[in-house]
Order: structure tokens, then sequence, then C-alpha cells
């Protein structure tokens, strides 16, 4: 138990610094696409720190076997009784099966969220001739000041 | 008997790892496309087939091994059609292979 | 054994990933991606196999298809330009240079 | 016979590593000056997770991962990239540190939460104790499929999964109405079929025709063995619009769409999200509530069928039905929202490629 205390740390600090680094891409690279991918990354890392959740040490795929196949006395081989008897469901240690539900719907969701924001970059593109942010900044300025002007 | 059986099979499959490490450093190392194309997809093949062969010698007949045997299937299929595919963009987009000695740079390579 | 299998293959990946950075042309690229999906495959073979669980060959077999078709897709996008149209195009325009 | 990962630590060990391999590729990611590479190292991210996810025991999100993150997203993102420049600017320093800061204030204020997370593997954590305990337990008895993963996705929480088919739906209906759906009149595509024929690359079309029929077998497989292994409805959908890509990336967009008109995938995504609500009327009309799939077969009729697999002598053919309905629903609605999704993007690039050049 002291290796996985000691490797604690370490991952949920990989997984933050994934999300932190997602978010940086999103917020300040100046072409759109690559926005999206950082905005990817970011909710990647969010299904990384779910999965992170879920993993119980020494279990398997949350696939039920029957209790006494050749595969579950494999699997139970490797660990001591006494732990088994504890944490396990009829002689097998499973992994957390809940949050696996939750980020397989997420990346599909994800998928199709993507495709509606390149959708809406694609069409940019075409209105604006730029996906660079910087440019679609000034254009959006100098219409406003266009629209006041002819307010005035 | 079994026991050997197992201990060949990991044979086989220290041999495919060692393959496709081999191919990784000739992909790292070799001067072009070409030839870089041609180490991946030689070892690529070539180790999934031994690899394919030792965990078959591991497990036996099962149901897994048909599985295996699909999985060996689909590289064998797909691996030399991207390979070629790769390879005939190269050379259409304007890529020469280097010819003679490849030590000296050419300007393909850039 | 097994373990020093599965070290070996992530080597071949690393220096695959190295490979993808360093390109120089789109198509070194192109073939580390395909390359480094094979040895996934691989591993996904490998590590099933040996955790005792044969369900996660399944996901091998859909990576070597998923990994064929985004070869494809990535070669026609350096190459022509274009997802939408055949490759019998490919070999009829020889002329434009990749950029 | 030898064993990897024989002791359960070295899994985390083995898990660690693969997620510093995940990071760095995020580093890659956040230095690459081409929007290319970015996808392309997107593309080996997504596979990379699909690794971890298998070690992190979660073989049906890796099958999801594997045929959605680095299939249909990578097509999609290249089907944008086609029509913008390759080149991403660089940031000028004045509007890069700001969020710089905001970020590594959201990373420190992350880690400063670091003491309060359960341990990495803990059996006794918050989280593996109580909720997903108790599906554990609980399934073979109250569902009867081996796949837990399945059976909360389709069965425990099949009004959740039915809402995210719906959102499946609907983006792709916001993708059609941003892009439209089919090709446009001035494709530049020519219809001379005899030039198509004559000068296709032999070896790939040889290779798709034989793997486009496998691929759709394979896809039937995955939707039914769903309950039993990795795998189900969205996987199975995905990996059929893969195959669908395959035909339109090798043979030309116009001639999937020949075989498979716009209007026949349009009407199918909206049938596949009726499909699975419709299989919870059906439930209601029975007597049950909203997708309760024991009330799919009277129990007259069920009491007459042998007694299903894993069940503890329960019988389970009313909930094995409405599974496997609700996923061929999912099937039919994702497998023709990402064909539509490819529909679009591929038909498009040619019109901004006109564009680009006016």
């Amino acid at each position: 138990m002291t290796l996985a205390l000691a490797l604690t740390p370490y991952v949920y600090g990989l997984g933050f610094f994934m999300m932190a680094a997602g978010l940086l891409i999103a917020l300040t690279s100046r072409h759109l696409i690559k926005r999206l991918i950082g905005l990817g990354v970011f909710q990647t890392s969010a299904g990384v720190f779910y999965i992170l959740l879920s993993k119980v040490s020494g279990g398997t795929a949350a696939i039920r076997l029957e209790a006494d196949s050749p595969a579950a006395r494999s699997l139970a081989s490797r660990l001591d009784a006494a732990y088994i008897a504890t944490h396990g469901v009829d002689g097998v240690v499973y992994s957390n099966p809940l949050p696996h539900v939750l980020i397989l719907t997420a990346i599909v969701v994800g998928a199709a969220t993507l495709a509606v924001g390149l959708s809406i970059i694609v069409r940019i593109r075409e209105t604006y001739g730029t996906v660079d942010f910087e440019e679609l900044a000034a254009l959006e300025a100098k219409a406003l000041r266009d629209g006041r002007e002819d307010e005035a | 008997m079994l026991e050997a059986i197992a201990w060949i099979g990991s044979a086989f499959i220290i041999a495919a790892v060692g393959l496709s490490i081999a191919g990784a450093v000739g992909v790292l190392r070799f001067p072009d496309v070409y030839t870089r194309i041609h180490a991946a997809s030689i070892t690529d093949t070539g180790a999934a087939s031994l690899m394919t062969l030792g965990m078959l010698l591991m497990a036996g007949l099962s149901p897994a091994a048909i599985k295996l045997c699909i999985v060996w299937l689909f590289i064998m299929l797909t691996s030399p059609a991207a390979a070629h595919a790769l390879a005939g963009a190269a050379f259409g987009s304007g890529h020469r292979p280097i010819l003679g000695d490849p030590r000296r740079p050419s300007e393909d390579e850039t | 054994m097994l373990a020093a299998g599965v070290a070996g293959l992530l080597i071949a990946m690393g220096l695959m990933v190295v490979r993808l950075l360093r390109g120089p042309t789109a198509y070194d690229r192109v073939l580390a991606v395909n390359s480094f999906g094979t040895k996934t495959v691989l591993m996904i073979a490998l590590m099933g196999f040996a955790v005792g669980r044969p369900d996660f060959l399944d996901v091998a077999i859909v990576y070597a298809l998923i990994n064929f078709i985004s070869t494809i897709a990535l070669m026609k996008v350096f190459r022509l330009r274009s997802l939408g149209e055949p490759l019998a195009r490919l070999s009829m325009s020889r002329e434009t240079p990749d950029a | 016979m030898t064993r990897l990962l024989a002791a359960p630590e070295a899994e985390l060990v083995f898990a660690a590593l693969l997620l510093t391999l995940l990071a760095g590729l995020v580093l890659a990611l956040l230095a690459a000056r081409s929007v290319l590479t970015c996808i392309l190292l997107m593309s080996v991210f997504s596979l990379t997770m699909a690794l971890w996810l298998m070690v992190m025991d979660a073989p049906d999100v890796a099958f999801t991962e594997a045929s959605v993150g680095a299939g249909v997203s990578t097509m999609i993102l290249l089907g944008a990239a086609l029509s913008s420049t390759d080149v991403i600017p660089s940031v000028r320093p004045g509007r890069f540190w700001f969020p710089a800061v905001a970020c590594l204030a959201a990373f420190i204020g992350m880690a400063l939460a670091l003491s309060d997370l359960p341990v990495f593997g803990d059996p006794g954590s918050p989280p593996s104790s109580y909720v997903g305990r108790l599906y554990l337990e609980h399934t073979p008895h109250d569902i009867g499929a081996p796949n837990v993963v399945t059976a909360v996705l389709a069965s425990y929480r099949g009004f959740d999964t039915l809402g995210e088919t719906s959102v499946i739906l609907a983006a792709g209906v916001g993708v059609l109405l941003l892009l439209g759906g089919s090709l446009n009149s001035r494709d530049p595509v020519s219809e001379d079929v005899s030039l198509r024929i004559s000068a296709g690359s032999p070896v790939l079309s040889v290779a798709a025709r034989l793997l486009i029929p496998i691929i759709c077998l394979y896809a039937f497989y995955v939707l039914a063995h769903g309950e039993f292994g990795a795998g189900g409805g969205f996987q199975a959908g995905v990996i059929l619009a893969a195959a669908l890509i395959l035909h339109a990336l090798v043979f030309g967009v116009r001639e999937t769409m020949r075989a498979l008109p716009v209007g026949v995938v349009r009407s199918c995504a909206a049938l596949g999200v009726l499909g699975y609500a419709s299989i919870g009327f059906i439930a209601i009309l029975h007597g049950g509530r909203f997708l309760d799939y024991d009330a799919l077969l009277s129990p007259v009729f069920e009491a007459g069928l042998p007694s299903s697999h894993l069940a503890g002598g329960h019988h389970h053919w009313g909930q094995r039905l409405g599974i496997l309905g609700i996923e061929t629903g999912v099937m039919l609605a994702v497998a023709s929202t990402m064909t539509a999704i490819f529909y679009a993007f591929a038909g498009r690039v040619s019109r901004s490629d006109e564009a680009g050049a006016a």
C-alpha cells in the first residue's frame, strides 16, 4: 500500500496538469481549431480524474465472471484471501463501474459537440476569411466602431 | 511439456518486441521517408506475426485464440495496404527516394 | 517475462512519438502515427491475454481497424487536401507538390 | 503460466507510466505550431488514452475512446482543418500571461484538494464503496447481464442514456443546420466513371472492399455482445460509421451518398432515438414504468422460457430484450449522426476552397 500512497499525488497531479494545460490551450491559442483541441484535452482529463477514482488495486474490469470459473480463480490467485473477502464480490475484486458509465457517454457526446464547434469554425472561416482569434477580435471591434459611428 | 510450450511462446513474444524496437530505431535513424516506411511496415507485420504465434502457443485452443487470429489477419491486411498508400502518396507529392550514398544530404530530406 | 515485453513496446512507442514530433515531412508523421497504432494493438492484445480477460482482444480488433482508417484519412488530407474525393484522383494529379 | 503484472501494484505503476506519456503528449500539443501536427498528436493521445483505460480496468470506455477519439474525432478535425490555415500564429506575451496565471492558479487550487482525495487504487474509498458496489452486487439478480457497465448504462440509468442519445441527435442536427448535409452543386469531382475505375489505387480499393463488410459484421457483433463483454450500442454505432467513412475515403463521398442517401441517414438518426423512446412507451402500455424492461414480456409468456445465464433462478428475458432494443436504437442514432456529420464536413471542403481562392 505504501507504493500506492507514493503514486497518489503523482497520478492526480498529472491529471490536474493535463486539465490546466488543456485550459491554457483553450484560452490562449490564436487558432480556433487548436482552442477546440485544448477543450477536448480538458474534457478528457476530467474523464481521467473519474477513472482514477474508479480503479481498485488488484481489481479487474467490471464484467462479472462466474464465481468458480478458471478466469476467476486465476484472478483470485494474485491476491490474498482476506483482501478478496473484504472488497470482492463473489470471490473477485472488480473496479468501480459507475464512473465508466458516465465517461463512456461523455466521450460520445464530446465528439458530437466537437463537431458542432468545428462546424461553427468552418462557417466563421467562410464568412470572415480567417480563424485567427486576434484578427476576429479586431474585426469585431471594427464592426462595433462602425456601428457607433452610424448611430452618431 | 506445457511449461516448455509456454517458454517457447514467451520467447516468440520477446523476439517480437525486439523486432518492434529495431523497427522503431530504424524509423528514427533512416535517412528518408521510403526507408522509414520500409523499416516500420516490415517490422510491424513481423512483430505482429511473431507475437500472435507466441500468444497462440501460450493460450492454446480457446475463443481468445480465434480473436487473436482475427487481430493478426487485420494487421496483415491493413498494415501493408497503409504502407503502400503512404509511399504512393509521398511519391506522388514529389518526394524522391535518396539514391546512392545516404550520408550525403539531399534536398528531398527537409 | 511479459512485463519486459510490455516495457519494450512502450520504448518503441516513445521512439515513434519522437519521429512524430521531428517530422520532417508530413508522411513521416503519418507513418509514426500508424506504427504507433500497430504497437498499441499488439500491446492491448498482450495485456488482455496476460491479465486473463480475453474480452480485451475485441478492443485490439477495433484499434487495428480505426488505425487503418485514420491513416488513409490523414494521407488523403496531406496528398489531396480533401476527404470527400475518391482515391482515384491520387494517381491522377501528380503535379502539385506537397506543402 | 507466466502472468503479467502479477503484483497488483505493478498495475498501478504501469498506469502511472502511461499517464506520464499522456501528459508529455499534452505538453507537445501545447508547443505545436501546426494544426495538422496538433491533430496527429490528438490522435496519438486518444490511442494512448485508450491503452491507459485498458490498464485502469475500463475496457468499455477504452473501446469508446478508441473508436470515437482516434477515429471519428480525428476525421472531423481533419475535415475542419482542411478549410483553414495550417500555421498557428504565436501568441503575444501580453495576451498570454493572464490566462497562464489563471491556469496555474487552477492547478494549485486542484492540488490543494489532494489531501482529501482517496489513495490511488484504494478499494475502500468512498466512490467505490457505496453505489458502485451496489451495482456490482445487484446486477446478476436485477438484470442478469455479466457486463455491469452495460447493465447500468442501458437499464438502471436507461433514461439518462436516452437523454445522451438525444444530445447526440441534437448535435447532428446542429451541424447539418450550420453546414448543410449534402454535396454542393459545384463539385470539382468529375462524374467520369471510367476514370474512377481505371485509375484508382487497386491495393487500397481491394483492401477496402474486403474490410467494409467485415467491419459492418463486427459492428453487429459488438452490439449483440455488449451484455457479455466490452461493447454496446455507442461503440457499435461508431464502428458502423467508420465502415461508411472508409468507403467514402476510398471511393469518394459522392459514391457513398449514392449507396446511402443523405435523407436515409437523417431519417435513421431520428428513428434510432424514436425506437429507444418507444421501447419505454411499450413498457408503459404493458403496465410498467417508462423503460421498465421487466414489463416488456407478460409473466405468463416469460415463465415458459428457459431461465437465462447468470440468473440465479430469475427470469430476465424482458431485460435482455429491452437492452438489445435500446442498444439497437442507440447504434442507429449514433451511426447515422456520425455519418451525417462526416457527410457535412467531407462535402463542404470544395466550396470553402473556392471561397478561399476567390
